[in-house]
């Protein structure tokens, strides 16, 4: 017996992938080496001053550069240069030039850590922002307390580290650490909302194995208990991160014949497997696919893998709200980058916006002056308008869709798509008698 | 005389290949004993057996036992427990621990007799007692000169020296010397022999040499054993195995010697 | 040794050794003083130095198995991982027992303290049944056997059966503050750690040179030129490589305790092979002969790769460089740094006829003349001669 | 669940699969495990080698012609080349040594970081995957599961791999010397063997057969530089199960550890991951020969 691949449109674009991969390389490499210059210059000055010069806001950011999610960090990287160019070429902050170093986590705690440390203690730089993973942002937080900077999250989701030690046995958050994303609580809950529309009761769930991955599933299966979703959850699997063939994994969830299924998948993993749960023929066994994460990646290149028809998340839709900031931003970002661009560049964008306003607004670049404009502070950008939560979680909200392919982009978006507001009242109420923080 | 080493029907097989083939063997303390043979007729398998190096397909090893004056059985032992129980042993080819100084060299020797290797917290060189021990050894086999030598640095002749005072540093009932004069010049041969019955003089050890050049054997040996093909060929004083036809047989049988 | 003198007399001693030229105890004062000026140095400095000493303890720990006798472990992560975890899970589960017994004043730095000693006994624990069982291969397979006693624990870690390690994430080590008698200081404090960090590697690496130069060490060392001939000589070699495999063991273990304090987390890339692996490039381009190779290994690993971080475009490439200087080193100059040290010593002083040539050619040991890991990368180890003078004096 | 009851849960996919992964780990193992049997060396760098075939393969289909097949041989060629320019400069200085084994570990180790940055600085670190060849680009549905047709190609090549190997070793010249040479290296050089070439060859076909394995798989997975560190460990467990120098035993290993890895996530939840290093470990302490018959079969 044989069938025809299920979807030649995607494997095309696959293909082209490649492509895109290898041509988006080179203005990556420049921008690094156009950092290095930076960088040199910054150790002369360290070398002379001692304390770096106060000619310039020097902010350092530590994303995934390498590896199987280095698609984000290069996402973040663009939403940072756009960010300092505009800002630059507009008068600066308070007339000071903005400089961002940004560094590499390798997607791990150990060298998040270290990186982090460089940059307050040899880089001099005023404020941290950045983090892709979830595991690396609770280990990171304490970090910032002790090293007595802020640090703006712009995409790792835990709700951990918006919830003030001693909340939960895992919490680590603290008066540094904000996020100005949205957060795993607030995009499960849509996962939750979402869920309760569609026809089905049997749930399963394929997450990286490690705590974002659990978290993932933990919340899902509350959010739906609290919001009376009537579902049943039946199978569950963890393959380890940059694992080469999920096969196997997909194969046992397609034994268990859920209805729909909540994948967190990330990165290059994601990739990975979608192109082999095609082969095995999922998307004609399973009514419903979420991807929590999906929209993070694929829209940066305009070959994409996630099947048309099944249902993304995104931290930061490029079309909703239909703001004029919001076009504005999509627009350059397009014009520059040939591509729509993702919660990730919007989410770093942000952040250097974000530091922008509180250094204008207190005057200083003092540690605890930032900290107190961020605390509290009311923010507009691309993503909408929203303020910083009592836990330093930004109020935005939570964006679920249909993956559906516009040729005008071209490139996936998502269509319709349902913004939930997902402020702290909403949350804690769909969590019910859940033991869970909300992270808000 | 006490028989301080005895074998019984040792036999060791390589797959169909049979090295050593039932030799039965009584070792006396008053002799110098040597093992001779043409190549392949076993003597090195002979003395991996003895040394514990190989595990014998069947027969027995016995080895004298310090306290009752009797025989232990040494069959099974691991090559450790062997030169514990008071066998040791010098190579055919050079085998001395290369980095280390030939005093270094003796040091360990002494260390495991005096079975203070697992002290980890004392100075290696801070027991008075053992430095002058090996002092003594060291004079005893003329290697006092080249002491703090590292032993990579040695000449060939000095390093069989080396071997021979790492052997006797572990105050060994029965001394087997494998091929002592192999690759020596003649007057490091000269020399060899001389330290050898000095030693068999002074020192409360048997020894048992194999050996190929037949000078050297004819020189020091009270006893000869001929091994041909696993199997003792002859057995006897110097005078009796050289005349023995079978042996000059086995010799010209084969290309050696 | 036997000539006891008094104290005040050994003071004497040393001041006049010190003063004699370029001795050992010199060398020791001069380290001394680096090391505490080095507290008030850049914040960021004090970071790396105290990892380089963390690193330098690893090797050296490793380095005691593969330098001196000869096993060359892929799996030495697991300790420096064991360590690690010791500690986290005793600050993580037993931290607010301590509290409510000892009362929150003084329980962080007990419960570090039991962590660190927790720590230790658990690599000892493991380190017993898993060198029994290495140490009867060698070489090659040795290398593969501890590599996959390595990845074990690295599988057990991120699956986490018993519910302790908290899998892929690792565990948070967060080492509180301490209030005594009004005065409170955070154990974590970059220059307080520092402080910590300095005593213990020291301690420790005077443990292991003097394990080194003991009886012990002596027949580590002919294990590792000869084990059928040490053997011969009525060793038992493997009861000798499993004592010693849980000494090296032990030493990782407690450079993995450092290591979770100054990193703030215990993650399970620690027991990945390709750590393990970082002690072997350390020890390797600094010299596996000699008692200082591992440190001086740790110190260019360490320092060169901070001097490319400062170059980004260079950063992601500093493995290239350690790959190719690892390879060179194995090829074209075994002795690694250290050696090229010692060669270029030679080279500059001349043979002044000290003795330093004759003992050169014993360099099989050639242990660390300072006897101090602190200075070991500023300062040209010394040779045998001179070490033994000094302790004998 | 007793046994009864799962036997019918392990599908013809979980077969195939399992199968699949199993003959992608024989591609690696299998020049690892020739390359050791011949030249006594462990070659660490082998998972870089697999890498490096995928990522030629890749490059040569995405920029020059547009021929899995070509492509796929192009990538084995190079790394042949790259392992036997290896073998010449940086592992036959070393054979003489005391410890060669250990510095040959060791150096290739050093070609471990080599390969990965040489990759990353040419590829960058992202991740990439393509397409099966367009004529076993569909899937095929039996009983009840659905998998890739291309799965039962890579399945067949290995196979056509082993054979092809196994005529190679026993019916001609060239494989009886590497027999001899095996067995006894100084024997085969008195008899007048050229050994350093011979050792330079065999590594080059270690070497193309590592690389041969990266390029049939770079349409099973994404390809990315952190492949030759996840892959080289597998071929570790393989070589070592079936036995360091037997090639059929590479084929035996691969095959078990391919259908530990189909069929663990089913039916067996925690420590699944761990079991092939216990495997490994309970081998090399019981029977280091490994499982499967001795060097050179």
């Amino acid at each position: 017996m044989v069938a025809g691949s299920p979807d030649n449109e995607n494997k095309r674009n696959r293909n082209r992938d490649i492509d895109a991969g290898s041509e988006s390389r080179s203005p990556v490499g420049r921008r690094r080496f156009l950092q290095a210059a930076g960088a040199g210059a910054t150790v002369a000055l360290a070398g002379c001053s001692g304390g770096g010069g106060d000619d310039v806001v020097r902010l350092g950011a530590t994303y995934i550069l390498s590896g199987f999610a280095s698609l984000y960090g290069e996402a973040a990287e663009r939403g940072i240069e756009m960010a300092q160019a505009e800002i630059n070429d507009n008068g600066g902050i308070d007339g000071r030039d903005v400089e961002v170093i940004v560094r590499d986590t390798e997607a791990s705690a150990d060298t998040a850590i270290q990186q982090m440390r460089s940059l307050v203690e040899e880089d001099n730089v005023h404020g941290l922002f950045g983090l892709d993973s979830s595991g690396v942002a609770q280990a990171v937080a304490p970090q910032a307390a002790q090293l007595e900077m802020p640090f703006m999250i712009t995409h790792a989701a835990t709700p951990f580290v918006t919830s003030p030690e001693g909340e939960h046995e895992d919490s680590v958050g603290n008066d540094y650490v904000f996020r100005d994303s949205n957060n795993l609580t607030q995009d499960i809950y849509g996962a939750a909302r979402t869920a309760a529309e569609l026809d089905a009761t049997e749930w399963a769930t394929i997450g990286p194995d490690y705590a974002f991955g659990y978290e993932t599933w933990d919340y899902f299966q509350d959010f739906c208990a609290g919001l009376g979703v009537d579902a049943e959850f039946t199978a569950e699997q963890f393959p380890p991160l940059e694992t080469g063939d999920y096969t196997p994994y997909i194969s046992s969830i397609l034994d268990a014949e859920p209805d729909a299924v909540l994948t967190p998948l990330w990165g290059a993993d994601l990739t990975t497997f979608i192109g082999q749960a095609e082969d095995a023929g999922w998307f004609d066994q399973i009514d419903h696919t979420l991807f929590s994460v999906g929209m993070g990646t694929d829209l940066a290149s305009d070959g994409n893998p996630l099947p048309e028809g099944e249902y993304a998340s995104t931290r930061y839709d490029p079309f909703a709200p239909d703001t004029e900031a919001n076009n504005a931003f999509r627009d350059a970002y397009y014009e520059e980058y040939d591509a729509l661009p993702t919660y990730n560049a919007e989410g770093a964008y942000r952040a250097v916006y974000l530091y922008k306003e509180a250094i204008e607004s207190s005057g200083s670049t003092e540690t605890s002056a930032l900290v107190d404009e961020f605390t509290g502070m009311e923010h507009s950008g691309p993503v909408g308008d929203y303020r910083f939560s009592e836990t330093n979680q930004a109020t935005v909200s939570s964006i679920w869709g249909t993956v559906t392919y516009d040729d005008e982009w071209e490139s996936n978006v998502l269509d319709p798509v349902n913004v939930y507001d997902a402020g702290p009242d909403v949350l804690s109420e769909a969590l019910g008698d859940s033991d869970l923080p909300a992270g808000i | 005389m006490t028989t301080v080493l005895k074998t019984e029907d040792l036999r060791k097989q390589f797959g169909e290949l049979t090295a050593v083939d039932g030799v039965s063997i009584e070792i006396d303390d008053s002799e110098i004993t040597s093992i001779i043979g043409p190549n392949g007729a076993g003597k090195t398998t002979f003395y991996n057996l003895l040394t514990g190096v190989l595990q014998p397909t069947s027969g027995s090893i016995w080895l004298r036992d310090d306290g009752e004056g009797g025989l232990a059985d040494i069959t099974d032992a691991e090559p450790h427990e062997v030169a514990q129980a008071g066998l040791s042993r010098s190579y055919q080819i050079t085998n001395v621990f290369e980095g280390l100084t030939v005093r270094e060299n003796v040091r360990v020797a002494r260390i495991s007799h005096e079975k203070t290797r697992l002290d980890f917290r004392s100075r290696a060189s801070g027991d008075a007692a053992l430095e002058a021990d090996i002092e003594e050894l060291l004079e005893l086999t003329g290697l006092t000169d080249i002491a703090d030598t590292s032993c990579d640095t040695l000449s060939h002749g000095e390093k069989r020296t080396v071997e021979i005072a790492l052997a006797l540093a572990i105050e060994p009932d029965v001394f087997l010397m494998d091929e002592p004069t192999a690759g020596m010049n003649p007057t490091e041969v000269t020399e060899i022999v001389s330290l050898i019955r000095e030693l068999d003089a002074d020192l409360d050890a048997t020894f048992v040499v194999t050996e190929h050049n037949m000078d050297v054997v004819t020189d020091i040996s009270d006893r000869i054993v001929v091994l041909a093909e696993g199997a003792i060929l002859a057995d006897g004083t110097p005078e009796d195995v050289l005349n023995d036809e079978r042996v000059t047989e086995a010799y010209l049988g084969s290309d050696s010697v | 040794m036997s000539a006891t003198t008094t104290a005040g007399g050994r003071v004497r001693e040393f001041v006049s050794a010190a003063a004699d030229g370029w001795t050992r105890e010199r060398f020791g004062v001069l380290g001394a003083l680096g090391l505490i000026l080095l507290a008030f140095g850049p914040s960021f400095q004090v970071y790396l130095f105290t990892d380089f000493l963390v690193v330098a303890l690893f090797a050296l720990g490793f380095n005691l198995l593969y330098g001196y006798t000869g096993l060359l472990s892929f799996g030495h992560g697991l300790f420096y991982a064991g360590g690690a975890y010791g500690v986290a899970i005793v600050l993580r589960d037993l931290g607010p027992v301590f509290a409510d017994i000892v009362g929150s004043g003084i329980s962080p730095l007990l419960t570090f303290v039991v962590g660190g000693v927790v720590g230790l006994a658990l690599v000892v624990g493991v380190a017993v049944p898993v060198g029994w069982l290495s140490v009867r291969l060698e070489e090659i397979y040795f290398a593969l056997i501890t590599l996959a006693f390595g990845m074990l624990g690295y599988s057990l870690i991120i699956q986490d059966p018993a519910g302790l390690t908290n899998g892929t994430d690792g565990i948070i080590v967060l080492l509180g503050s301490v209030d005594i008698g009004g005065s409170s200081f955070r154990i974590g404090a970059r220059r307080t750690y520092y402080a910590l960090s300095v005593v213990v590697v020291l301690a420790a690496t005077y443990g292991a040179w003097r394990v080194v130069n003991s009886p012990f060490g002596t027949v580590c060392k002919a294990i590792r030129e000869s084990p059928d001939r040490a053997s011969a000589l009525g060793i038992d070699v493997r009861h000798h490589r499993w004592m010693t495999f849980i000494l090296s063991a032990a030493i990782v273990g407690i450079a993995g305790v450092l290591r979770a304090g100054l990193a703030g987390v215990a993650s399970p890339g620690l027991t990945h092979w390709s750590t393990s692996a970082i002690a072997v490039i350390a020890t390797v381009i600094g010299g596996a002969t000699y008692f200082s190779g591992p440190i001086v290994g740790a110190f260019v690993f360490l320092y060169i790769r901070w001097a490319i971080s400062r170059f980004p475009t260079l950063e992601a490439y500093w493995e290239l460089f350690f790959g190719a200087l690892l390879i060179a080193v194995v090829l074209y100059f075994k002795q690694g740094t250290v050696g090229g040290l010692l060669l270029l010593r030679d080279r500059l002083l001349g043979d002044d006829g000290d003795g330093g040539e004759t003992d050169a050619g014993g360099d099989g040991e050639a242990p660390d003349g300072d006897g101090d890991s602190g200075g070991a990368g500023a300062t040209v180890p010394d040779d045998e001669t001179r070490t033994d003078r000094g302790d004998d004096s | 669940m007793s046994l009864p009851s799962l036997v019918p849960l392990i599908g013809v996919a979980d077969v195939v699969i399992g199968l699949s992964l199993g003959s992608r780990l024989f591609l690696i193992a299998v020049g690892l495990s020739l390359i050791f049997g011949v030249l006594g060396v462990l070659n660490f760098a082998h998972g870089g080698f697999y890498m490096l075939g995928a990522y030629v393969t890749l490059a040569v289909v995405t920029g020059l012609i547009d021929n899995f097949w070509i492509a796929a041989v192009a990538g084995a060629l190079a790394v042949g080349v790259v392992g036997a320019t290896i073998e010449f400069a940086a592992i036959r200085p070393l054979y003489d040594r005391v410890d060669a084994d250990l510095d040959q570990l060791i150096v290739t180790f050093g070609f471990v970081l080599v390969i990965h940055e040489a990759v990353r600085f040419i590829w960058g670190s992202g991740s990439y995957s393509i397409d099966p060849p367009d004529v076993f680009n569909f899937s095929v549905s039996l009983g009840g599961s659905t998998f890739s047709a291309y799965r039962l190609v890579v399945i067949g090549l290995a196979i056509a791999v082993l054979a092809g190997l196994w005529l190679f070793i026993t019916r001609t010249y060239f494989g009886s010397l590497v027999r001899g040479t095996s067995s006894d290296r100084e024997m085969a050089s008195m008899l007048g063997v050229d050994v350093p070439r011979l050792y330079t060859g065999v590594f080059f076909l270690g070497s193309v057969l590592a690389g041969l394995g990266g390029a049939l798989s770079a349409p099973l997975q994404s390809t990315s530089p952190a492949l030759g560190d996840q892959v080289i460990i597998d071929a570790f467990i393989v070589v070592v199960i079936g036995g360091l120098g037997s090639m059929s035993g590479a084929f035996v290993g691969a095959m078990l550890i391919g259908m530990m890895q189909s069929l663990g996530p089913q039916f067996i939840s925690a420590g699944s991951i761990a079991i092939p290093f216990l495997a490994m470990v309970i081998v090399l302490l019981f029977r280091p020969e490994g499982l499967f018959g001795g060097i050179g079969e």
